[in-house]
């Protein structure tokens, strides 16, 4: 279905999502591409991160949260009982809205993940790891020399980039990323963009933002959301320039809200 | 376009990554197994002992009794006829013979016959005395008339009656002989003798007769003390917490502080029976064996549990929300009562509960300010003589008298009923606090 | 004030009690006394503490006050202390109810239970693990005794009436004494318990040691003669040198373990504190510690007549001890 | 006036205050000038203002009264000289403050004709339910009644002062308010002022625990030297006491140190998995329901008195465990009936809801934002928890096992019904142990001579048990610092 | 001193900030001129927060945070021990970089503060003063049917806009804003600038924002910072215009960091 050729990576058919008696979603459809980057826009609250997080299950961490419809993953269902949660999680990482180290120290931050999937041989391998994701992430430079210092103990933006740099350590095939860039200065979203960009050759990522030239930068293929539906998705470039739907146009164009 | 199947990509994909989920599977259900087999050996062990006290105790919630047709015969009660002028002669009669007359009557004992009459008269309590003295001092014009009135057995009668006394064994080697079995079946069979309901145990004090006693005095202590432990340790120990999590500057001194309370929670509770001999009765001279001193004592035992606890929870809250508050311009003082406070209050509420449990259920300390004791007379205020509790049991586990077994454990469910009460208050606070952020 | 305080020893406390209460039912305008139990060490060092409306007027005790402790009291103003017997405890072993019959002798429980015993004429470690090798006619059981602990004044009873005793007839007490040690020393050598496990210390009171018996039922325990009557369905009384202990044996002097137990009255509260003085005369009374008494009932073995006479004329007479 | 009645007038008068300046503040307000506090606060503060030194004063004014009337009381009672039939001053001033006491409930007309000598009174006081010593002097009743006139006199005027006082207090406190008056700031300054106060307390016990026990401890030091008590092995006191040279060693410390430190390390080997499992389990598994079940049930078995759990393991689980191991070895019984292990078990159950509950309530605290963290890189619930929160809740459960550590230490019951009282230095776990509490709670109790060492062992066992939980405390505090994670 | 004319309200003098023994400001010397929206900028870490934290003695509740040189409001020492904090902090009020709502209800969350202050007579009023933020913060229509619901239960950006609310609520005389956008999308971004606009004729704004557009568009003065130090300060349109040092001309055309 994808315009791009590219094989579907991740697909969903009437999502629908309840917190507890408030209906979030109301029956998305929406696929996501392999290796392409997929942005999720609209406006606050609604429903992208509801989305995106019904995507690798995280709702189901939130009490009275359900979802309906069907969520695939490689044509599996990801909601179907017999799928692993934790692969799942491990195939599809996540990076959050609000930045959320763990208390320790930055490069365990890091290693968590590889080391409870087991991605490191040795300690050398984890070491290597850990400098390559906190490179990728931009963040290498400014705290290699206290990497055994809290993650906490970083300003807002160090944070959220160590948290980024946490989610590649695992190297999953697909990142969801909402609003990575939201607590970050223009020169370290431009290397985490850059990242994205480098990351789309061999994984797949959505990414909720807020910003539509962010949008329109790293991505591929963009979905505007409205109150909790989806209003229409297509290439980027075409949503930019040729908006079907009039919603679309007055949001791009900052006409509505 | 949803035919994603004739994909050739979708069938180049990579080999999955084996990240060791099947090992990681076993450890999670191990670990959840491990909760579960955590929680099933706490209840256990909570079940074995409940049915251990229960078994034992329920017993003692029913009490033999027999009822009798008492002729209130004023030759005896008032031989002299001088009631009308001297106050005493109701006070002082004799009223263990109407009893006993009454009861050898129904059985058809000649009351010539002195050792029949004297085994007789301990199939009832002395207990009667007062209950009959109660009943003619409230309403002296029911002298010379004939009441049915439903009067204690002697302990070991009830005993007998609950089975507790193996009858098979010879006559000599127990406390209830042949002759005194014999008249409680026929009683029995009567329909006359019967177990009701023990109200005694509630309101009754000590008494040296099993029948007679009570826990009238150790409620009423516990009660006291239990309202200044509460009344003291809660605020005392919030506000010290509050005072050391909130306010103190770190420092050489907030540390001495903290190890202090931390040892103290260490301190063998006797230590602060010895606290409190010294300071309260000896220095401050007050009185011995009065829940007053007691609550006190056990408001010292119980602080640091409150502290430690109530330090956790403070520490608990997350920070932003104090930035938030600060931020809006609220002072320290109203940051941490507006906000902290109520989001740290279910831990506070734990600390209070386990502080008080254990408060209640503690006699070391009490003994060496007077509290275990003989205490007769129920206490007015937190300055009379009083018991608590776990005293009334300590003492009824040491007596010598079969009849204090079943009361031992009676006693320990009315205390485990107190503590349930006072605890179900608690959770239910708890549970209106609790929230996840 | 207006109640009498009492402290003191818990073996005296029933004792004290059925007094104190049938005291406050027969004299409706005097509150029952408070009567506390907390060892008679801990009730004569609140005794001594002083004279004054704030101290407790009467310790009860399971043995006679020391020397030293009068020192303290009079150190700390209590100079008039006047001493009252009320009788005797009778001290006796049992086991359970559904074993065979005892007969001991100081001699049997010396060499069950000292740490060092004769053999062959040479001191040694007491080598002892059944009941039949110390006596033939004692039944094949584990020796396990359960004895009072240090902290119980019967256990200077028990040293002094059994252990002494049978270290002396078994010639225990000359071969300590050849080994060079002074007298005190070597009283102190013959009254040691043995460390092994054997016999155990008991600081609890005697419903701990029942349930002892009831957890091992080959075991030998040492009760009052009260706690015993109170349980005697449950338990077998074992004679000591043929004598079967009861109040007759004991107080004719026949039986030979038994010890007195007295309270201790400050003269100084006596007509001052409301209810003492009466709370006293009460006590001594023969309608309380006479031979068909309450008292004698639950198990104390009343002093002869004239020893009751004499404790009488002696509070009456105000006499103090010193 | 009672100290009662005077304490109602005070709390009236403040609590007028209250309003009125709550109400004052009100209406200065309404300026361009923005109010420095609320109104509440300057009527919290004219309250405090007017209750706090009035209650002061009443609480120093009753006490030196007090003082006062014993004393004057004292002077009018007639010179003692030997023959003074009252042992002690303090027994006579009973007396006639029982006396004084028994005139209160007269009506004023019997007041008026008070009969001269005892012998008359003690009949009509008893008459009113009020019974006297019998040794009663004369001389007394004047100086009970004159006591009675002048604690009338002196509560009067002290009631008057506090009520002055009070007035005061809310006319100065009710002047203060003015728009800019800071009255929150000193509501809040006499708030931290209590604050302080309530952890003083914490110092003031401690002060109070080493002054009760020190003086005792020294005597003992005076007769057995500390070397030997520290460093002895055996506990033999009674022997040491009943016997003479060379036995001084038998006060030895070790083996009780090391039976309350072994008993104590079993409890919490059983205590502290069980319920930090339990703890996990209730927080992060368990529904709401369940949790909202089983956790106070556990809390049940903290409030069990301990004699109950001491029996518990004297006929249960002691005799369960010496069979099964005689089971098992196949007659022989190697687990002793009493034994460090019994005692182990039982107080970890005792102890179980010290960890469950306190744990669960920090593990709860945890903020989710750092299970999501974890769970979005696909770490499985129990990683999350070994992994994450269990680090982020760790000071907090140390605390929490701290606090159950000092319970086991302190536990008296149980061990003496569960591993006796025999005084044993060894390192098999089914063997019999003791702890330095059972023999400071059983040489405080007994029978033995107060004044001997063998009694005031305990003070030096108290106080010793005392300086080493303080320095294992500071041993944590140290390395709760040096692992402290902090999150957000 | 301001080029605008306009009266200095806030003044910062050699500020320097010291973490325990990192120093993250080296001597800041920054005035705030009255009823103006100052932006500060640069890249992450560089100490933004830090100075806007000291602005309102924040770091005062951060354990081993020392700050040193002069800060002052209407020529007030803030730092002068006599000085009330919270009335101070009433004045200078705060919306945090994360979004930290009380676990209370919605209208509680607003009401919290101008109960403290007594802002509101009677219940009306508060009502009144509840929506009336709530409206500003473009929020209202949004959570007016569940205005008793829990406010940590709002979507991120939701839950920011509830932040600000809440500070307007008490009316400060300085608003201080640590990047309040960034969980923002475009129209509730666009409303919260509308908004700064309004607030600008009332009150003095201090923002920390990310983005260059924003600073361009809500700011009238610029203030650059680089590895704790103030690079430059001066009218927003020159400094994006021409800047005269180097590094703001590097760090607005993202060429470096
Ligand atoms: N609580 C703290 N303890 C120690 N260091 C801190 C603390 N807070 C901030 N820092 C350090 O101080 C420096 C400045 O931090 P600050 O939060 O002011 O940066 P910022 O400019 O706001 O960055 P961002 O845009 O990422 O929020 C950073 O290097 C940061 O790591
Ligand atoms: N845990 C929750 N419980 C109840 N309602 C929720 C919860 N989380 C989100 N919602 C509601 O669901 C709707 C969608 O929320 P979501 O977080 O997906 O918005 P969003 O598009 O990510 O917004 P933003 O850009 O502000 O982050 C919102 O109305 C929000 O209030
Ligand atoms: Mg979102
Ligand atoms: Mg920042």
């Amino acid at each position: 279905m994808s315009a791009h050729g590219n094989a579907i990576k991740m697909q969903g058919k009437d999502v629908t999502v309840h917190y507890g008696d408030k209906q979030a979603l109301f029956g998305v459809s929406l696929d996501v591409p392999e290796k392409m980057v997929t942005a999720l826009i609209g406006p606050s609250g609604c429903g992208k991160s509801t989305f995106l997080r019904s995507l690798n299950r995280m709702n189901d961490t939130i009490e009275g949260c359900k979802v309906g419809g069907l969520l695939t993953l490689d044509d599996e269902d990801i909601y179907n009982p017999k799928i692993d949660v934790v692969e799942l999680r491990a195939r599809v990482g996540m990076v959050f809205q609000k930045p959320n180290p763990f208390p320790k120290s930055i490069f365990e931050n890091v290693a968590y993940g590889p080391r409870i999937h087991g991605l490191a041989k040795n300690r050398q391998q984890l070491d290597e790891i850990v400098e390559k994701s906190l490179r990728r992430a931009s963040l290498f430079e400014e705290v290699k020399d206290r990497l055994h210092e809290a993650g906490t103990g970083l300003s807002g933006g160090q944070q959220q980039r160590l948290c980024i740099a946490r989610a590649i350590a695992v190297s999953p095939e697909v990142i969801l990323m909402d609003e990575p860039c939201s607590a970050l200065d223009p020169i370290a979203t431009a290397k985490v963009e850059e990242l994205i960009d480098e990351l789309r050759e061999n994984y797949t990522i959505v990414i909720v933002t807020h910003s539509m030239q962010q949008a329109a930068r790293v991505s591929q293929r963009t979905a505007m959301f409205h109150l909790g539906n989806l209003v229409e998705v297509g290439d980027t470039e075409m949503m930019f320039t040729s908006p079907t739907e009039k919603r679309t146009q007055d949001y791009i164009t900052g006409r509505f809200g | 376009m949803t035919d994603i199947a004739l994909n050739p990509v979708a069938s180049a994909r990579p080999a999955r990554r084996d990240i060791g989920l099947k090992r990681r599977y076993a450890a999670e259900r191990r670990f959840k197994l491990y909760g579960i087999a955590a929680i099933a050996i706490g209840l256990f062990f909570l079940i074995a002992l409940m049915y251990s006290v229960f078994s034992n105790g329920y017993t003692a919630f029913w009490q033999t009794e027999v009822n009798l047709t008492i002729n209130l015969d004023p030759k005896i009660i008032d031989p002299d006829n001088k009631r009308a002028t001297d106050p005493n002669v109701l006070l002082t009669a004799n009223y263990p013979i109407l009893a006993r007359n009454a009861l050898a009557e129904k059985l058809g004992v000649p009351t010539t016959n002195k050792p029949a009459m004297r085994e007789l008269g301990k199939l009832f309590s002395e207990g009667v005395r007062g209950q009959l003295r109660e009943l003619v001092v409230a309403n002296p014009s029911l002298i010379g008339t004939t009441q049915s009135v439903w009067v204690l057995t002697g302990a070991d009668i009830d005993s007998a009656f609950k089975g507790q006394i193996d009858l098979t064994v010879d006559q000599t080697r127990r406390k209830v002989s042949d002759q005194q079995v014999e008249w409680m079946n026929k009683l029995k069979g009567e329909g006359v003798m019967s177990q009701r309901f023990n109200t005694g145990l509630f309101t009754y004090g000590a008494s040296s007769r099993p029948e007679t006693s009570g826990l009238g005095v150790a409620l009423i202590g516990s009660l006291y003390m239990m309202l200044i432990v509460l009344c003291l340790s809660l605020p005392i120990g919030v506000a010290a917490s509050i005072y050391l999590e909130e306010y103190a500057k770190k420092s050489r001194l907030t540390d001495v502080i903290e190890v202090n309370i931390n040892n103290l929670a260490a301190v063998p509770s006797i230590v602060f029976g010895l606290l409190g001999l010294a300071v309260f009765i000896n220095f401050f001279h007050m009185p011995r064996s009065a829940s007053l001193v007691g609550g006190m004592v056990l408001t010292l035992m119980t602080l640091p549990t409150i502290i430690i606890a109530t330090r956790a929870a403070l520490r608990a809250v997350p920070p932003s929300i104090r930035a938030a508050a600060l931020g809006v311009g609220a002072s320290k003082t109203q940051m941490v009562f507006h906000h902290v406070l109520p989001l740290a209050a279910p831990g506070i509420l734990t600390g209070t509960i386990i502080g008080l449990a254990h408060a209640l259920g503690e006699t070391a300390p009490l003994l060496l300010i007077g509290m275990v004791a003989f205490v007769a007379n129920a206490p007015v205020t937190p300055l009379d003589p009083s018991t608590a509790l776990p005293v009334q049991i300590y003492m009824w586990a040491n007596e010598a008298e079969r009849a204090f077994v079943e009361r031992t454990s009676g006693a320990i469910i009315v205390l485990l009923i107190f503590l349930a009460v006072m605890n179900i208050t608690a959770i239910i606070l708890r549970r209106r606090f609790e929230r996840r952020w | 004030r207006d109640q009498v305080q009492v402290s003191g020893s818990s073996t005296v406390l029933p004792y004290a009690k059925i007094v104190a209460e049938t005291f406050g039912e027969t004299y409706p305008n005097f509150k029952t006394p408070v009567v506390e139990s907390g060892g008679s060490g801990a009730g004569i060092k609140e005794f001594c503490k002083g004279v004054g409306e704030d101290t407790v007027d009467i310790a009860n005790s399971s043995r006679p006050i020391k020397e030293s402790e009068l020192k303290s009291c009079a150190d700390a103003g209590v100079k008039d202390v006047q001493e009252i017997r009320i009788g005797y405890d009778g001290i006796v072993f049992a086991t359970d109810v559904k074993g065979p019959d005892w007969a001991l002798a100081p001699k049997d429980i010396y060499t069950a239970l000292a740490a060092q015993i004769v053999v062959d004429g040479k001191l040694v470690a007491n080598p002892n693990t059944k009941w039949n090798q110390v006596n033939p006619a004692l039944p094949d059981w584990d020796i396990a005794a359960y004895i009072p602990g240090e902290k119980h004044g019967t256990r200077e009873v028990f040293e002094e009436k059994l252990m002494t005793s049978g270290c002396k007839t078994t010639g225990a007490a000359d071969a300590i004494k050849k080994l060079g040690l002074d007298d005190k020393a070597a009283a102190a050598a013959c009254v040691k318990i043995r460390k092994d496990g054997k016999a155990v210390d008991i600081d609890g009171d005697y419903p701990e040691t029942l349930a002892r018996i009831d957890a091992n039922k080959t075991g030998v325990g040492v009760f009052g003669l009260a706690f015993y009557e109170n349980n005697a369905d449950k338990l077998k009384v074992a004679t000591v040198e043929g004598v079967v202990p009861s109040t007759e044996t004991i107080s004719s002097g026949k039986y030979p373990v038994s010890r007195p137990l007295f309270f201790y009255v400050k003269k100084a509260h006596l007509g001052v504190i409301p209810g003492l003085k009466e709370y006293v005369d009460f006590f001594l009374n023969d309608q309380m510690i006479g031979p068909d008494s309450p008292l004698v009932e639950y198990g104390l073995v009343a002093a002869p007549d004239a020893e009751r006479k004499a404790q009488r004329d002696a509070f009456a007479a105000g006499t103090t001890m010193k | 006036m009672s100290i009662f009645m005077v304490l109602v007038i005070v709390m009236a008068i403040a609590t007028a205050g209250y309003f009125i300046g709550r109400q004052r503040a009100v209406s200065k307000e309404g300026g361009n000038v923005k109010p420095h506090s609320l109104p509440h606060y300057h009527g919290w503060w004219v309250f405090l203002a007017s209750a706090l030194p009035a209650v002061l004063f009443i609480a120093v004014w009753a006490a030196a009264t007090g003082v006062y009337l014993e004393r004057s009381a004292i002077a009018e009672l007639p010179t003692r000289t030997a023959d003074t039939v009252i042992a002690s001053q303090s027994l006579e001033l009973g007396m006639v403050s029982g006396i004084a006491r028994g005139l209160d409930r007269l009506s004023d007309a019997e007041r008026a004709n008070l009969p001269q000598t005892f012998a008359e009174l003690q009949p009509l006081l008893a008459s009113k339910g009020v019974a006297l010593a019998t040794e009663g002097q004369d001389y007394m009743i004047p100086i009970a009644a004159e006591w009675n006139r002048n604690t009338a006199w002196a509560s009067s005027i002290g009631g008057t002062v506090a009520i002055v006082l009070a007035l005061a207090g809310a006319v100065f406190g009710l002047s203060g308010v003015n728009v800019r008056a800071r009255a929150r700031n000193n509501v809040e300054r006499i708030i931290l002022g209590a604050l302080i106060a309530a952890s003083a307390i914490a110092i003031l016990t401690t002060i109070g625990i080493i002054l009760s026990m020190l003086f005792q401890t020294i005597t003992f030091f005076q007769s057995v030297s500390p070397s030997t008590f520290f460093f002895g092995t055996v506990w033999d006191p009674r022997f040491a006491a009943a016997g003479s040279g060379g036995s001084q060693g038998q006060f030895g410390l070790v083996p009780l140190l090391a039976g309350t430190l072994y008993i104590a390390f079993v409890a919490m080997l059983f205590a502290v998995p069980v319920g930090l499992f339990a703890a996990i389990y209730m927080a992060e598994y368990a529904s709401r329901s369940v949790r909202s079940v089983v956790k106070p049930l556990l809390e049940v078995l903290a409030g069990i008195p301990t004699i109950v759990y001491g029996f518990f393991a004297l006929v249960t689980v002691g005799p369960f465990l010496r069979d099964l191991s005689a089971a098992l070895s196949g007659g022989y019984a190697f687990i002793q009936a009493q034994s460090v292990l019994t005692a182990g078990i039982v107080m970890g159950v005792m102890l179980i809801p010290f960890v469950s509950s306190l744990s669960d309530d920090i593990i709860t605290a945890v903020p989710g934002s750092l299970r999501d963290g974890s769970l979005g890189l696909g770490s499985t619930k129990s990683e999350t928890i070994r992994r994450v929160v269990l680090p982020a809740a760790l000071p907090g459960i140390v605390g929490a096992l701290l606090l159950t550590a000092s319970r086991a230490i302190g536990e008296t019951m149980i061990v003496v019904l569960a591993a006796g009282v025999a005084a044993n230095l060894n390192i098999n776990p089914f063997e019999a142990m003791t702890t330095i509490t059972v023999k400071i709670v059983n040489q405080l109790t007994g029978d033995l001579e107060f004044n001997s060492p063998q009694t005031l062992v305990a003070f030096a066992l108290g106080l010793t048990l005392f300086f080493i939980t303080l320095a294992m405390n500071i041993f944590a505090l140290y390395i709760v610092r040096k692992y402290r994670e902090q999150y957000e």
